[in-house]
């Protein structure tokens, strides 16, 4: 299986790309999830994640087969 | 209950007769209303604002949208509830947003609506790109509390 | 700024897109409206309501339903508001009134619109008499508070 | 000129009559007012006063020519 991981709105705009698909590697949460994706650019502060579309914490651990989604606050109705 | 993302423009008036027509089995049981609308303005934090897009998690949105909805259901008597949300290209004077609940008492209608409303502007994925009057286009970077 | 009294039923959603029709010269500048339809129930206190018939007083009702507006006006920022209220005899599930509050920002909309209500429910003359399932009439002796 | 006296709903049930045209006699007060049309009855507790539709308290002075209204709590909505 593998992760993939999405990006939305500003920080897809930052990021340049709006998904990976990374082979899934054990014991990596979302913020170490983010920096392995993202070498060069520091996560925000102020950046939202998802993962299998539920709200979780950065510090949450990522499974084999996780959908996992990072972005800004959300601005919608 | 019902959850509608539109990419295209939407008629609140004409949904709201829509939806209503499904729920002649309780109709005598409702006493009370309570809709919010979201419009598009044409100025925003100081400048005008000549259109916007609106982007979404496709599935995400949707589920957290249903969760609101079932949050309003488990606080508040309510006999339906029904949100439209406008997604893509926008213009000024659009609908974004429409919230509507039907209930038996107004209590029940004005806390409920209200509180669909401020979950949805803090919680479900959606993001506003504005474009300005000089071509350039900007991200909103966050709503307000309408409790505030 | 409207108020309409109504000797005869009326459609919410007509009277809406009929009244935004003559509010193009700010449509722009409103962000969010807020809308409270009460509709008459076929229940009431434990018995079931044929019909009911709305007494009201000409003259004093218009005069009390224009300061609770001017009210709201005075206390939020608000960029237009419509109250439409029926009288006479009225079958369950028809709409008895129809408060609708323009604003720029939500909080405004929300607040106003329940202000209007409960000052409409606690102010404005009228006067419900239920006809039961008995062919029997009774007056509804008072409004309950709709922020309790 | 003269007092015209109003009354609705329930109240105008328990009269048995919508209106009174009365003669003006200076000093009373709506209360006494009610009590001169209404010599029988005594005026409910929760009865709402209004002269020239406008809201005042029972103790308020009637004036020649005033329209007052006397009605149950209202229920509208």
């Amino acid at each position: 299986m593998s992760i993939k991981i999405r990006y939305f709105a500003s920080l897809k705009d930052a990021v340049g790309r709006s998904e990976d698909i990374l082979e899934y590697s054990p014991g990596l949460n979302a913020q170490q999830l983010w920096q392995v994706s993202n070498p060069n650019t520091q996560l925000p502060d102020n950046i939202l994640v998802a993962i299998n579309m539920d709200y979780v914490p950065l510090s949450t651990l990522v499974e084999d087969g996780d959908e996992v989604a990072f972005f800004p606050p959300v601005t919608g109705g | 209950m019902g959850i509608k993302i539109c990419n295209g423009a939407f008629d609140p008036w004409a949904e709201l007769r829509l939806h209503e027509q499904e729920l002649q089995e309780y109709a005598g049981k409702v006493g009370a209303t309570n809709i919010f609308i979201g419009t598009m303005r044409d100025f925003n934090a100081g400048d005008d604002v000549q259109g916007m897009t609106l982007e979404y998690y496709p599935g995400m949105t949707e589920k957290h949208l249903g969760l609101i909805m079932q949050g309003a259901h488990a606080q508040w008597q309510l006999l339906d509830t029904l949100i439209v949300h406008r997604v893509g290209d926008i213009l000024p004077k659009d609908p974004i947003v429409l919230v509507a609940v039907w209930s038996s008492h107004r209590g029940d209608a004005f806390d409920a609506c209200r509180y669909i409303m401020e979950n949805l502007k803090a919680k479900a994925p959606f993001w506003k790109k504005e474009l300005l009057r000089n071509q350039q286009t900007r991200w909103v970077s966050s709503n307000s509390n309408g409790y505030a």
